[in-house]
């Protein structure tokens, strides 16, 4: 018995010790990633693209700088609570950079960044308000908020004939994500002349959405802007077909059409909009090198047809920011195994203007990111897509966001958010 | 040999009555409390990081323990089912938030003692339904409280201070000039509060049960007809168990936030997460006090093990080691249904049982 | 008084002024509670033949579906797959008959259903491993069931039948008679409602008590598989559907544990009932209220009627 | 056993239905204050259903209830058991959950009150209560003889035990009248002497007032000072054990119906 006890002890101490291992000459990227959930469809192309781009780099260029990356997924399912343990077991770990892939998580380790010295990038999520670098040092919303995004969407129906005396309506996914624009709505609706219609989903209802259609054909609004994510999507488009709502007249913002969310549906969806800040396809001398380094030889998990589709494209952009932090810190610093807090000055120098996106083989694939001290958010020009049946077609040029409505509730918001938090960090910029 | 009653006579009924009639059970739970508040602070669990060990295992078992035995408090001594965990975790988590908010200088702990009192009450509402029915029908009501709270949690704004992000949050928060809770709390400030506030707590509960309103819990668990013939009032048993679980349970909502997450959002408190609890009362034994700490820790770490260890000793996708400890957890629950339905307490028991009579079988 | 005008008179003047919205509203309540009342007859069949409250029943239909689509996208034609996906739940109801049923045998009832909750965790990890968790769309056209959708104009305005939901409506009503007739008339239906009230009377009949709790399971797996035809139509095919699963609480509460009517008519009340609260009343309470207007519409029933629309009444004796 | 010929309960002119089954149909007894009182009847003659209407367990449509030379009003059956009406059951309805010292505890919890609050502390007031009902509880655990188990689960006990274990905790009640639903139901004769025995000698020692149900003829004669005969949820006959014995109507009753 007491034999047993002691190897037992033994067992499990091994195992413990192998757990703390740290691996020296390495650069530890994790990846709060959801391959499993409502949203593992989304979720796993996301993550997919976003760990190829690092493999790749390892293979092609030996990691970056001469070291190798780790890009390493914790599985969150898209609950804000696991992300929060996720982001626990990095401690101490000398993460680089935190990708949270969700608003809600995203929120609850907000605070807890400046203390652990390690930048979050939300590449087109997360708090709105975190483009005030200055009240924000620690979070990045590269290379555009959703409050901008919203502005540059309500542009592009203004150029389609208008927006004053009409309706508009917000379908949206109930939770911290699906709610973060709402202000931008409230702000523009008087000033613009336009009405919202708030139409919220409540993650229980996602696939189950014939009331919220009744609702918006009782109440016949001009245009639909949805806010959707997983399931949600495909159920809005095909309950929009249903209720005969025009789908051109229904855009989703920029985590609303993807290949995932139309592909099953097909030509049901044909006409359906929605923004975007990266182009789809293949044709980029950097994924193409993906598709040679890592998903031809079987070194991810990801399958021939998904390089190219909507997000794992954008999750090969958000390791490209990444990536560049990484190299700008380097250079920076003149270290080769940087820290958190080298990557978080890395972030804020960031450079990738046309020259540079070229460069990298990404030419055209989206408006440039530069990063400064003061803005964390970049004020990134979207373009709106459209699903033709059987694939999403660029169908505008570059939108710029209303950066004079925007930028005013930024600030406010920023502040609003540190008033009742004692001895937050901030920094001054010149 | 070791562990045995015989020679240990009691000279009073009170000596008999106390929480430890036997000495080694005594020197095993001092030993215990030494450990938690000396060793493991000083030494962390060895192999883990101090980090990890603070903020991924010790705090959340620890809070987790308190819902177990709040949640073990209506099921396994009240026989009331409830589905509905999760949310009043989430009362006490908003009530905590909203009482810090109104009265920013109120000490911490404080608001947490209060937001267990709130969620009593709610629980006591929730609760009316139990008089009615019972069974399978009152898992139903107590679906319909959780269903409604997390409703109530998104649409109700000033829960949450109108936030934009839907969310709420700890800030900074002093006591006695250390910081306790919030972002620059230490990880061991925190955990030795949450420590010394289930010690309390287990103490006060393992008091209740063993007396008269414990007493007319189990009665109502047991056989609620004959309970009431002896004179138990169905509706005062009742509520007061839903009532002093909802406290247990608010006040670990409270804590699970303002000292382990820092924030929080609905989906912090939906049903899945009334799911885990329930496994953890069952696993650890219903009506146990001990198993509430048993059911807590195994339910919470092995599933965190298998993640840390898969990834970082095999290699293994997070996917699918994810899906291996669900897997986990619901052969867990079969097995220990069919092995021993009073779950590991049982075992324990047994175990000890045994270690009486050992090394000599007979 | 505004407040009132808003409960009172407003939603049942836009009932009247749009009554293509309104009769639209019906069917999809009608359409829903349909399929609720599927889900919820799933919970009915395994009550009522075995006392177990199978909390497992919306994760096998989504397992239904998933395995349906996945059958079908290795390249097997869509009816072979209907029935390998038969083969599989009937080995799976095989198995939980043998390695927990057959356990727990003259356990508690809360045990029984906790076992379910633990089975529930076993199949969303194993379905999630083997299938992934990317939705797909159902095989509906494959399957032979009619495409596009009825008009019928009206008032200004017209009313959408898809043509899945009415054959999901139709096929709902096969089943129930099918199953009905089954209980009734059937050797073994009578077989399974005798297990219910007297184990030996059960046996008298010739079947053991083993071999009927496969059969539920089995057909409670069909009703499953229909379930996720239907509703895997109406949106995707993926774990999301479980939790529409829940829904079907509420409607076991009001059409009572034990009957197959109840089971349908219930689902029609809930279906109906939210539908329209959520269409009409639902903005005044900021929306959304669909979530838990069911457990609402459950408890009034339950205050009123403990043993719901059709159960059996209970005689507390000691 | 001598007469005392105090009433301490008295029914008068019961009815009560379930839907349209009639359970007793207008019954009126009394019970003197301690006599040992035998109620039987065949299967289905309303015995136990008597006995529910006493403590309250049923609320008769008609009829009354007069306990202590006063008429009791509707009340809840934890309201009935303070005014001082103990019962065992047909089906043992022990609390398989606990012991037999908590089982018989249980007995005295209408006696206790101390507040949550000193519960929580578990010191002070509430350690007192707990300590003195636990003298009471031990004297009646060695009264019945069954100090052997008292740390034992009761669902673990046989058959025999529980029903002791069952009086134990409603003698642990003090109470005025105890209600025993066939007491002896199932034992073999060595256990019916023991159980006869202690009946007698609660019924002596305490002075309590017994109201039993039991099948077993020889019994009911040796145990019982007057006797109540159902048939059908109507009263048959009431008088001595010998009166009873030797009614015509009693005999037809019985008659066919193998004991």
């Amino acid at each position: 018995m007491k034999k047993l006890f002691i190897g037992a002890v033994m067992a499990l101490g091994t195992a413990f010790s192998s757990v703390s291992l740290s691996f020296a000459d390495e650069l530890l990227v994790p990846n709060m990633t959801y391959r499993v959930g409502p949203y593992a469809a989304n979720g796993t192309m996301m993550a997919n693209g976003f760990t190829d781009y690092f493999l790749m780099l390892n293979e092609r260029d030996g990691g970056i700088g001469g070291v190798k990356v780790k890009a390493e997924e914790c599985e969150t399912g898209y609950k804000a609570q696991v992300g929060v343990e996720c982001y626990e077991s990095y401690r101490g770990k000398n993460a680089l950079v935190h990708t949270p892939n969700s608003t809600g998580i995203t929120l609850q380790i907000l605070q807890k960044a400046p203390e652990d010295e390690v930048p979050i990038l939300t590449m087109g999520y997360g708090l709105s308000a975190a483009a005030k670098g200055e009240t924000f040092p620690w979070a990045f919303n590269y290379p555009t908020s959703y409050w901008s995004q919203m502005t540059s969407i309500l542009s592009y129906i203004e150029s389609q004939g208008g927006l004053k005396g009409k309706k508009i309506g917000f379908l949206y996914l109930d939770v911290g994500y699906g709610r973060e624009p709402i202000p931008v709505l409230e702000e523009l609706g008087p000033k613009m002349g336009f009405e919202t219609l708030y139409v919220p989903v409540a993650g229980k209802e996602m696939q189950n959405q014939s009331s919220h259609w009744l609702t918006i054909r009782k109440e016949k609004p001009d245009w639909v802007i949805m806010w959707g994510w997983g399931a949600m999507n495909p159920t809005a488009i095909k309950e929009a077909a249903k209720t005969r709502f025009p789908l051109d007249r229904f855009i989703g913002n920029w985590w609303s059409g993807a290949h995932v969310d139309t592909q099953a549906l097909g030509s049901k969806a044909k006409g359906y909009l929605a923004s975007s800040f990266t182009t789809t396809g293949t044709d980029f001398p950097a994924i193409q090198d993906m598709i040679k380094y890592v998903v031809k030889p079987g070194g991810s998990k990801t399958e021939m047809g998904m390089p190219g589709k909507v997000l794992y494209n954008r999750g090969m952009f958000n390791a490209v920011i990444i990536a560049e932090a990484i190299e700008v810190a380097q250079k920076m610093t003149g270290k080769k195994n940087v820290t958190g807090a080298d990557v978080r000055l890395g972030l804020e120098n960031i450079k990738l203007d046309e020259a540079r996106l070229k460069e990298l083989g990404l030419e055209g694939f989206t408006a440039p990111v530069i990063g400064s001290c003061a803005d964390h958010e970049n004020g990134g020009s979207i373009f709106v897509q459209q699903w033709d049946g059987s694939d999403w077609k660029r169908i505008t040029g570059l939108i710029p966001p209303m950066t004079d409505v925007v930028q005013p509730l930024l600030t406010a918001a920023a502040e609003k958010y540190v008033s009742d938090k004692s001895g937050w960090t901030t920094q001054k910029c010149n | 040999m070791f562990y045995r009653e015989t020679g240990q006579f009691k000279s009073k009924y009170k000596e008999e009555l106390a929480a430890f009639p036997l000495a080694e059970d005594k020197v095993g739970i001092a030993i215990l409390l030494v450990i938690a508040y000396v060793f493991i602070p000083l030494f962390g669990i060895p192999g883990l990081s101090f980090e990890f060990t603070m903020g991924a295992i010790m705090i959340p078992v620890f809070i987790f323990t308190i819902t177990t035995l709040g949640l073990n408090i209506l099921l396994g001594f009240a026989g009331q089912i409830s589905l509905g965990t999760g949310a009043f975790m989430g009362v006490g988590a908003y009530s905590c938030y909203k009482i810090m908010t109104i009265f920013p200088d109120l000490n911490i702990i404080i608001c947490v003692i209060l937001s267990g009192l709130v969620t009593a009450i709610v629980g006591m509402i929730f609760g009316l339904p139990s008089l009615k029915i019972k069974g399978f029908y009152l898992i139903v009501a107590t679906l319909a409280a959780q269903f409604f709270l997390e409703w109530a949690f998104i649409r109700v704004a000033w829960l949450y201070n109108y936030n934009d992000s839907g969310g709420i949050e700890g800030t900074n928060k002093e006591m006695f000039g250390l910081i306790v809770s919030g972002p620059q709390s230490d990880a061991l400030t925190r955990y030795f509060i949450v420590l010394t506030l289930l010690v309390l707590l287990t103490w006060l509960a393992s008091n209740v049960i063993r007396g008269r309103i414990g007493r007319s819990w189990m009665m109502i668990r047991d056989m609620d007809i004959a309970a009431e013939l002896i004179g138990v009032r169905p509706l005062t048993a009742k509520l007061s168990a839903f009532a002093f679980s909802s406290f247990y349970i608010g006040i670990s909502g409270a804590l699970m936030v303002f000292f382990w997450l820092g924030a929080a959002e609905v989906e912090s408190f939906d049903v899945n997460h009334s799911f885990t609890y329930l496994f953890m009362v069952i696993i650890g034994g219903l009506g146990s006090i001990t198993g509430s700490y048993m059911g807590a820790a195994l339910v919470w770490v092995i599933p965190v093990l298998i993640k840390e260890i898969g990834k970082t000793a095999f290699g293994f996708d997070a996917f699918v080691m994810e899906n291996f400890s669900i897997i986990f957890l619901g052969v867990a629950i079969v097995v220990i249904l069919i092995v021993e339905p009073h779950g590991l307490a049982r075992l324990w028991q047994i175990t000890k049982q045994k270690l009486r009579l050992w090394p000599f079988p007979y | 008084m505004e407040i009132l005008y808003a409960i009172l008179i407003a939603p049942f003047v836009e009932m009247g002024a749009y009554p293509d919205l309104f009769i639209q509203a019906l069917w999809d309540g009608f359409v829903a509670g349909t399929l609720y009342g599927l889900i919820a007859l799933g919970f009915v069949l395994i009550f009522k033949a075995s006392g177990v409250f199978n909390f497992s029943q919306p994760i096998l239909v989504v397992l239904a579906a998933l395995s349906l689509v996945s059958f079908y996208k290795l390249g097997i034609p869509a009816w072979i797959s209907v029935i390998l996906v038969l083969i599989m739940f009937y080995i799976l109801a095989w198995l939980v008959e043998r390695l927990i049923l057959r356990q727990l045998v003259n356990q508690d009832g809360n045990i029984l259903f906790m076992s379910t909750i633990g089975l529930t965790f076993i199949i969303i990890g194993a379905a999630q491993w083997i299938f992934g968790g990317v939705p797909s769309a159902m095989i509906v056209n494959e399957l032979g069931f009619p495409n596009g959708s009825l008009e019928w104009p009206m008032f200004g305005g017209g009313v959408y039948f898809e043509m899945i939901d009415v054959s999901a409506a139709v096929i709902a009503v096969i089943m129930i008679v099918i199953l009905a007739v089954f209980f009734s008339k059937t050797k073994i239906g009578r077989g399974l409602r005798a297990v219910a009230d007297d184990h030996q009377a059960a046996l008298s009949v010739g079947i053991s008590l083993n071999q009927i709790w496969v059969i539920v399971w089995f057909v409670a797996g069909i009703v499953a598989l229909v379930t996720g035809i239907f509703w895997g139509a109406r949106s995707d095919v993926s774990f999301a559907l479980q939790i529409i699963g829940f829904k079907a609480l509420p409607v076991l509460i009001i059409g009572g544990f034990t009957s197959i009517q109840g089971a349908i008519i219930g689902g029609l009340i809930i279906g109906l009932g939210e539908k329209i609260f959520e269409i009409y009343w639902g903005p005044l309470l900021g929306s959304g209220v669909e979530g838990w207007f069911a457990y609402v519409i459950a408890l009034v029933f339950l205050l009123y009627r403990p043993q719901g629309l059709f159960g059996d009444k209970l005689i507390e004796r000691v | 056993m001598s007469e005392k010929n105090s009433v301490i309960m008295e029914v008068k002119n019961i009815n009560l239905r379930f839907g349209g089954v009639i359970a007793i149909q207008d019954v009126s007894f009394n019970i003197f204050e301690g006599e040992i009182r035998a109620i039987i009847g065949p299967n289905g003659a309303g015995k136990s259903s008597m006995l529910n209407v006493i403590n309250g367990f049923y609320h008769p449509q008609e009829g009354e209830v007069w306990f202590n030379g006063e008429k009791r009003p509707s009340m809840e059956p934890y309201q009935i058991a303070k005014t001082g009406i103990a019962r065992t059951f047909q089906n043992i309805a022990l609390f398989k959950g606990m012991t037999t010292i908590e089982n018989v505890m249980t007995g005295r919890q209408l006696k206790m009150n101390k507040n949550f609050f000193w519960q929580m502390l578990r010191y002070g007031p509430a350690i007192d209560e707990e300590v003195q009902h636990r003298r009471r509880c031990e004297e009646i655990i060695d009264f019945l003889e069954i100090n052997h188990i008292r740390k034992t689960p009761v669902g673990s006990l046989p058959y025999g035990l529980q029903k002791r274990v069952e009086l134990a905790r409603a003698l642990a009640m003090d109470p005025k009248i105890l209600l025993l639903d066939e007491p002896m139901a199932g034992m073999n004769v060595e256990e019916k002497q023991d159980m006869s025995r202690f009946i007698i000698d609660v019924n002596e020692e305490f002075g309590t007032t017994i109201a039993l149900i039991e099948h077993d003829m020889a019994v009911v004669m040796d145990l019982a000072d007057r006797v109540v005969v159902l048939d059908y949820g109507k009263l048959l006959a009431d008088g001595t054990p010998a009166e009873v014995q030797s009614n015509q109507a009693v005999i037809d009753a019985y008659l066919g119906v193998p004991h």
